[in-house]
């Protein structure tokens, strides 16, 4: 009996020729889709051409955005990403020069007093519609923060103002305010009280000009798009289409512009991932890029020339002072001091340049009254010690009248790196002195509210500078401050930062510092981790960016491209 | 036919209602303070900013403005993006995302009838075994793996090619949406392929194939007409919220693609508990959804008579 | 004698002969059938009888490639329409035979059409593809066909579905289906068992009136005699896989020349038949084709079995002009007893 | 036809045939027999439950036969690849280095004598080098590969102020391995100058007699003297970010991830078979309801919901709220199925068979089970199995948010999610995770295949 099957089955053989010839349609049809629809997309969304990293003939750099600009209306702006683009196209009464020296910027001459200040404008500064730039648009601006009806968050920041924290608060009406345009071109300002750094605080971006007229004309939408705003820095926004593409370019009204070398900065990519941002640098898209540790070999790998700054913030664990609560102990906090080793955290856990160990909330970049803060004050250096650890540990149990002590809460946020860092905490806590550690993870704004209504024992913080003074960070744990979300109450500390506040004495307010300084590490107010830093990687025919911990950073207005590097 | 779409309109309105109420009292209820940054704001500026954003008044009254502006058509402004109105932020980022939600099911749908259908007619053959370990790997790999590693090869590809053949990220021409959209579709196009060879193994084996078998129609139009008319059923149920899904889901290959989508919104807006973002998306979101689904029912109804009439 | 050579019949237009098909299965390989042959001609009914598994359906569902091979399998055997093997070759000058040039009718109407496509629609497909009709051209022919089969208002039933079709109806509509293309052949396959009586008269009526009017041959598998004597004009009786009895209606019924034909036709019911006489089953069941008994299939139930039937398979005797019986009681020395047996002539 | 043989009389005798009744040719197999004797027939199918099986066994008894402790955290052997086990040398506890000063004397642009102040270890490389006159400071780099070529000097490891200040000392993520070291003088407005003296240093794993204390590599402490030489405990799976053992990570993270990634779906698809059945079955205007409820549902904000459910389940912190997660996850997944399920239902419910079983008086419940669902094995199967990858996902994700398992509990989706932001520098911290799941996925989906054929009552008896 033969056997072989007489008859396969007709749906096998024909049915693959005809199914196959059925997907290509199918993939026909699919592409004819996606035309059509790029069509409709690129006619409504923000479209973007594929822009090469450099062009040296228009003088166009390209690079990407973490993220959309939120509030490019200056009285209100408050995040990294916005303060980046208004340095670019807003500028005050001072700004910072490539080696960080405060200099000339709307005003030409300033001088500054315990009681007041006055500064003398330059005649040639122009708006990008060609009107003069005059001190009645400061004195607009600054009234405009402080009042209520604007809820500006940084209003705290011009509190030095005289009758400005009246304003704020709405006793009084914004014209009490101690600042008044003596003419077009001089501006008179009245302290509430001493403040030797106020020519840096004028360098930030909340106390920019706004001209009063146009603000009123935007009925409220000031700042919303590129035809509500008026340009009187280096550059102005020629598109901005939100989420997607922010393009600067050459402002011909600003009164420096022949120091300005670049014509267009053109920012088409917006995105918070360091890999796909790295892509881009690598695909030749775009000029600069962060690295994280995942990209170092490959940077290395490619010979990219690599550099590196600090970003001026300083990441601590701060303790909870609430008497309820084990770590208003100092001998426990004593024993965690003790245990704590900011060289292990930065050179074997987060492993990257940039970073720095920190050994005290001052950061080093901080200058004192000639030479760094950190040369003259140097912090008492607590290196670990198991021992003593181990000691202070007995002694905060005897205090606490327990045996063994209950688990502690270290209450952290979602991003992956607090998550890494926290589970080194409560291995490195549980290992070292048998204490056991529970990580509390909350998103973004349950951790603010568990910060603020204290319900924590160890929470991980950081703080960055708003103006170039050791008294953005002095007054952190100063008992009357927000920010003290572990209520920490010391007289003594209290009374140099108040020194610190009111004196005009360089040397007085730095010796204030030096003893914050010395409390902190004393009374182990909080364990200090790292200084942040970046390591990026930039075309080398781009010069002349500046990097700067405090201020617009980076900083393009000075930039310059040659030819081949 | 009209009356009944008509009626499912109504009850999706209902729907959409009841969607932005339970997660208004939802998004109340969770604890955290919209307006906290930070930097911790003093308590004068905190009052400022509630009279600004009207969270001083009771949460009904919040509730009534709300549904108010909605019947307007206005979601109000964004805490965080303070200049936008969450209109402009839906108006602007919404096209994006549903050009690549729509392009990522297309591909899903394509891709996954054809491959479903090979494997089911190749059942326990080679290509079965090859798709089914595709399948796997499609669905096993976290998206966000999947997306970093194609952008790598593009830029692997630009580098031999000396020029940019798809650009590596952005958004603008159709060059840019290929590879995201298609990363984007992968997940589902692995659940398609799948629930499409599973109903095609069923089907092949009923009576009316074998009838249309005995008709002597050419094996194309079998599998055309009637193979495929009524496999395709279950994967069409899917479509729907899939549809939706990949919209407002594409939150990972916007990011890695700096694709200007609303995905991101989605998981931002929470994070801050930016109310007026919250609603306007989700509102927005359940009435997509509630349409997409009943576009995916009459289509069911016009591909499968017998349930036409419910 | 039986005769050497049987003469092929020149007006048969289906001319099956020694027809082998097995299954593999989990249990081994199923010899489903074992050798049938069968012939009809055209403008004639052959019917094909027997219980349920015998291999009645699995026959003409074969050579009609319906069966899915793996598992199934012809292993030899030849299906002659108009001069050509449709087992090996469907095409038959430039035509796919089946839906064209064959046509057939299944037993459950309910599942056999498409839910999802109008009945008008899947009358017409058969006219696109085998006749290159246009759609619109295609689907006006569908309903006159339909109407044909006196379905009440043609043209609206076909631009209905299915499921709002009764058994009846939707038998009426395959029907239709299966003779859009004036077929020469129509086989039904069990049509009117899943029918009740009244719907099965009214399609058995439909198909000899489509005969006489077409002229169309008819292979009707069914296990009901009373359709048979009805419509058939020549019969074949299957037993496990083989024709046990064949010939033209008359000799089957009133000339039963094999045991098995006389005790399906004592377990019918006539109107003779009253409570007391009651119906004489046939005791046992058929044979378990994984390992077919090498004597004759009946033996086990066959109340005149005899030794040699045990041991040896029965031989395809000629009891009369075109009438044959495979049972060794026609072997000349088998002896003659007062059964009613039709024995044909001795030598 | 062949001449008719000749036979002998006896041969036509009555043959006594005994009736004996139907006899059974084979063993009737009820339903769940066949369908199990298909399954076991399906190599591949039995092998995937065979696999599944494994994984089980694997996550109860592995914890007990590979001994190390899943948390356990060593800062010196972070992002191992997998390697045979290193060994290390003993060095004395590291003290701080107050650095080397020395007055500038001599001019030029770049530093000479750069030499190693003490031996390279991985603990420290502490180099030293003359001053150069004029210098702001020095910069000093350090890269795997050689700087010759094209000065591509790599990272910027540190920067030193002052020129009198004259030494540095590296301890950023040191491996045992060979480093290259560059030092650039910083002119007067600090900017760096072209040339730099280069230095090749080979840095050996040291680890100190306190640290190896500490850790319980070695029990008794006393006995160990600075040069002795310790094997460090063996990582066949290399270890992850923490420097934890990746396969104590893998063996304990079982416990979560298959627990979650079989049971949540195993719920949410039951829930949804029973919605969807119920739906389709009654139809009309309860369909209409329970299907608006399943729009309903699928539209609210995840995420939001899932802080809702952390708040009002509350969970502590640390504390592993395996069961809220559990009961969050099915209350939104189960739509989709149901969805589908209900698709199917509609289907069948016209089919003959339900209507002649409901005439026989069947019940609902009866009905719908015994009828209704087996016919959508195959769908629920496919759904069932692809929930599973989604379900180990979803975990991670709520892991991540603070609302699944409390660290230092691992579970393969959160290994995953970790491994994916060093993939390219450390993939082996992806790699296993991701196999074991796909693993596992693919497992589930063999075995559901074999299920959804061995099930369908239409291949009974076919192979």
């Amino acid at each position: 009996m033969d056997e072989s099957p007489v008859y396969r089955d007709p749906m096998s053989r024909h049915a693959v020729r005809q199914v196959l010839w059925l997907g290509a349609i199918a993939t026909a049809g699919f592409l004819a889709l996606m035309v059509a629809l790029a069509w409709a997309s690129s006619a409504t969304g923000g479209g973007s051409l594929v822009g090469r990293a450099i062009d040296v003939e228009t003088k166009t750099i390209t690079r990407a955005l973490a993220q959309e600009p939120p509030q490019l209306d200056s009285t209100r702006a408050t995040d990294q990403v916005s303060l980046f683009v208004l340095g670019h196209i807003m500028e005050g009464l001072l700004r910072y020069d490539a080696s960080n020296r405060l200099v000339p910027g709307v005003a030409e001459r300033w001088d500054v007093r315990p009681d007041g200040a006055t500064f003398w404008l330059r005649d040639d500064a122009r708006w990008s519609d060609g009107r003069p730039v005059t001190a009645h648009d400061f004195a607009f601006a600054w009234r405009t923060i402080l009042d209520p009806a604007n809820a500006s968050e940084y209003a705290f920041i011009l509190y030095y103002l005289k009758n400005a924290e009246a304003i704020n608060a709405g006793r009084m009406p914004p014209e009490a305010l101690g600042v008044t345009a003596a003419g077009d071109l001089v501006l008179e300002v009245e302290f509430e009280r001493p403040v030797a750094f106020f020519d840096k605080l004028v360098a930030f971006a909340v106390y920019f000009p706004v001209r009063e007229d146009f603000y009123v004309s935007r009925d409220g939408r000031y700042g919303a798009d590129t035809e509500d705003l008026l340009y009187n820095g280096p550059f102005m926004m020629t598109r901005w289409a939100h989420g997607a593409h922010v393009r600067l370019e050459k402002n011909p009204h600003y009164w420096n512009r022949d120091t300005v070398m670049l014509n267009v900065i053109d920012m088409p990519y917006v995105t918070s991932d360091t890999g796909a941002v790295v892509n881009l640098f690598k695909d030749g898209s775009i000029v600069s890029a962060t690295l994280g540790a995942e990209q170092l070999d490959d940077a290395m790998k490619l010979r990219w020339d690599l550099g590196r700054y600090s970003d001026g913030s300083v990441f601590y664990l701060d303790f909870n002072f609430r008497p309820e609560r084990l770590t208003s102990n100092l001998h426990l906090r004593k024993a965690l001091q003790y245990v704590n080793d900011p060289g292990e955290l930065v050179n074997k856990v987060i492993a990257l340049p940039g970073y720095q160990p920190a050994v005290s909330l001052f950061p080093a970049w901080l200058t004192g009254v000639e030479r760094s803060f950190r040369q003259e004050y140097p912090p008492l250096t607590i290196s670990p010690d198991l021992e003593k650890a181990r000691q202070h540990l007995e002694l905060a149990k005897r205090e606490l009248g327990v045996a063994e002590l209950p688990p502690l809460v270290l209450l952290t946020g979602d991003a992956p790196i607090a998550n890494k860092q926290a589970e080194y905490f409560q291995n490195l806590f549980s290992r070292a002195l048998g204490i056991e550690i529970r990580i509390d993870k909350q998103i973004f704004k349950q951790r603010l509210e568990k910060m603020t209504s204290g319900d924590f024992d160890i929470v991980a913080a950081g703080w960055g500078p708003d103006f170039a003074d050791p008294l953005t960070y002095g007054d952190l744990y100063a008992s009357w401050n927000g920010n003290n979300r572990g209520k920490y109450n010391n007289p003594e500390l209290d009374d140099q930062v108040r020194i610190a506040q009111n004196s005009v004495d360089p040397r007085t307010r730095m010796d204030a510092f030096g003893e914050i300084q010395r409390i902190l590490i004393e009374d182990a107010v909080h364990l200090p981790n790292y200084e942040r830093g970046n390591v990026y990687v930039q075309d080398p025919r781009l010069k002349g960016v500046v990097h700067r911990a405090v201020g617009t950073d980076p900083d393009y207005s000075q930039a310059y491209l040659i030819e081949n590097p | 036919m009209l009356a009944y779409t008509f009626k499912r309109i109504l009850q999706g309105i209902i729907t959409v209602w009841f969607i932005a109420t339970v997660t208004f009292i939802a998004m109340h209820a969770v604890p955290g303070d919209p307006l906290a940054n930070e930097r911790a704001t003093t308590e004068q500026i905190r009052l400022n900013l509630e009279q600004r954003y009207g969270l001083d008044r009771p949460v009904s009254e919040q509730y009534l403005v709300f549904i108010g502006g909605i019947l307007r058509g206005d979601f109000g402004i964004s805490f965080t993006q303070e200049n936008r109105r969450v209109n402009d932020i839906i108006r602007e980022n919404f096209p994006v995302s549903a050009t690549l939600g729509i392009l990522a099911v297309t591909f899903a749908a394509l891709g996954g009838i054809l491959m479903g259908a090979l494997t089911a007619l190749f059942r326990n053959r080679l290509p079965d075994f090859v798709i089914m370990f595709l399948v796997i790997l499609g669905i096993s790999v976290p998206s966000f793996v999947v997306a970093a590693l194609s952008q790598l090869v593009l830029v692997d590809i630009n580098a031999s090619l000396g020029f940019s053949l798809l650009p590596v990220a952005g958004w603008g021409t159709l060059r840019h949406m290929i590879v995201p959209s298609m990363v984007l579709g992968l997940g589902t196009m692995a659940y398609l392929t799948r629930l499409m060879r599973s109903s095609m193994l069923e089907i092949t084996s009923s009576d009316f194939i074998r009838t249309a078998r005995a008709k002597g129609l050419p094996p194309a139009r079998i599998f055309l007409k009637h193979q495929l008319r009524n496999a395709i059923l279950p994967v069409v149920t899917v479509l729907g919220p899939a549809i939706a899904a990949i919209t407002t889901g594409g939150f990972v290959v916007e990011l890695v693609f700096a694709i200007p989508g609303l995905g991101r919104y989605f998981v931002e807006a929470v994070q801050q508990l930016d109310y007026t973002v919250i609603m306007g998306t989700t509102v927005f979101y359940g009435a997509f959804l509630v349409s997409m689904v009943i576009v995916v029912d009459l289509l069911y109804g016009w591909i499968d008579p017998r349930v036409r009439l419910e | 004698m039986t005769s050497a050579k049987r003469a092929t019949d020149d007006d048969a237009v289906l001319d099956v002969t020694d027809l082998h098909v097995e299954f593999d299965t989990h249990g081994g390989v199923v010899k489903a059938v074992r050798g049938a042959s069968f012939s009809v001609g055209s403008g004639k009914t052959l019917a094909i009888v027997g219980e349920s598994g015998c291999g009645k359906s699995v026959s003409v569902q074969s050579i009609m490639g319906l069966v899915p091979m793996p598992p199934g399998r012809i292993t030899s055997g030849v299906a002659r329409f108009d001069g050509v093997d449709i087992i090996r070759q469907k095409i038959v000058n430039g035509e796919d035979v089946r839906g064209n040039r064959i046509g057939m009718i299944f037993q459950d109407p309910m599942s056999a059409l498409n839910p999802t496509m109008r009945v008008g629609d899947q009358i017409a497909e058969t006219l696109q593809v085998h006749r290159g009709l246009s759609k619109r051209e295609a689907f006006a022919r569908a309903v006159e066909v339909l109407a044909m089969t006196h379905i009440p208002e043609a043209e609206a039933r076909a631009k209905q579905y299915p499921f709002a079709f009764s058994g009846g109806m939707l038998q009426r509509a395959m029907v239709a289906m299966a003779i859009a293309c004036e077929p020469d052949v129509l086989i039904a396959d069990e049509p009117t068992t899943a029918l009740d009586v009244t719907i099965q008269a009214q399609i058995l009526n439909l198909l000899e009136e489509l005969q006489s009017k077409t002229g169309m041959a008819i292979v009707l598998i069914t296990h009901d005699l009373a359709v048979v004597a009805r419509m058939a004009d020549s019969v074949s009786v299957m037993y496990a896989g083989e024709i046990v009895e064949s010939g033209s209606v008359d000799d089957v019924f009133y000339r039963s020349a094999h045991p098995y034909t006389l005790g399906l036709k004592a377990a019918m019911p006539r109107h003779t038949t009253s409570r007391a006489t009651g119906l004489q089953p046939i005791e046992g069941a058929p044979p378990d084709l994984f390992h077919p008994p090498a004597g004759c299939g009946y033996f086990a139930r066959c109340p005149r079995a005899m030794r040699l039937c045990e041991s040896q398979g029965p031989v395809r005797f000629e009891v009369g002009h075109e009438h044959h019986a495979m049972c060794w009681l026609h072997h000349p020395d088998a002896p003659r007893g007062a059964d009613d047996l039709h024995r044909g002539a001795p030598e | 036809m062949s001449e008719t043989p000749r036979f002998s009389a006896a041969d036509f005798e009555a043959a006594a045939v005994d009736r004996q009744l139907q006899a059974v040719s084979r063993p009737s197999l009820s339903y769940w027999q066949d369908s199990w004797r298909r399954l076991k027939q399906n190599r591949r199918a039995f092998a995937s439950l065979g696999m599944l099986v494994a994984l089980g066994v694997l996550t109860l008894a592995g914890p007990f036969v590979w001994r190390l402790d899943p948390a356990a955290q060593d800062v010196n052997q972070i992002s191992q690849a997998p390697s045979f086990p290193p060994s290390a040398l003993i060095v004395d506890p590291y003290t701080a280095w107050s650095g080397v000063t020395a007055e500038p004397t001599r001019m030029g642009d770049v530093v000479t004598g750069l030499h190693l102040a003490e031996a390279a270890t991985t603990q420290a490389v502490r180099l030293a080098w003359e001053p150069v006159v004029g210098a702001a400071g020095y910069v000093v780099y350090r890269s795997v590969y050689d700087q010759a070529p094209d000065r591509a000097l790599g990272l910027p490891v540190g920067e030193v102020v002052g020129a009198d200040r004259v030494s540095f000392e590296d301890r950023l993520d040191l491996e045992p391995r060979r480093y290259w070291y560059a030092v650039v003088v910083m002119d007067e407005n600090r900017a760096e100058v072209e040339n730099y003296a280069a230095l090749v240093v080979d840095a050996v794993r040291t680890v100190s007699v306190e640290e190896a204390g500490l850790r319980g590599w070695v029990q008794d402490v006393s006995t160990l003297t600075p040069g002795d030489r310790i094997g460090l405990p063996y990582h066949p799976l290399g270890t992850d970010y923490l420097g934890r053992d990746m396969l104590a990570r893998l063996l304990y993270g079982a416990r979560v991830s298959l627990f979650i990634g079989v049971v949540a779906p195993l719920l949410f698809v039951l829930a949804g078979v029973v919605y969807g059945s119920a739906a389709g079955f009654m139809g009309g205007r309860v369909d209409q309801v329970l299907m608006r409820f399943a729009d309903f549902v699928i539209a609210l904000p995840f995420l939001l919901f899932m802080i809702l459910f952390k708040v009002t389940f509350g969970i502590g912190p640390g504390e592993s709220g395996v069961f809220p997660m559990l009961v969050a996850l099915v209350l939104l997944g189960w739509p989709s199925t149901a969805r589908l399920v209900r698709g199917q239902i509609l289907q069948i419910r016209q089919e003959g068979y339900v209507s002649a079983s409901q005439l026989l008086g069947a019940r609902t419940g009866y009905l719908v089970f015994r009828h209704m669902i087996p016919q959508t094995m195959g769908v629920i199967l496919v759904t069932l199995t692809f929930a599973v990858p989604s379900a180990i996902f979803t975990e991670a994700f709520l892991s991540f948010i603070g609302m699944g398992v409390a660290p230092p509990t691992p579970s393969w989706g959160s290994m995953a999610n970790e491994g994916i932001r060093t993939m390219l520098s450390h993939p082996h911290e992806l790699l296993f995770p991701a196999v074991i799941i796909s693993v596992t996925v693919l497992a589930f989906n063999l075995l559901g295949d074999g299920l959804r054929d061995a099930l369908d009552v239409r291949m009974r008896g076919s192979e």
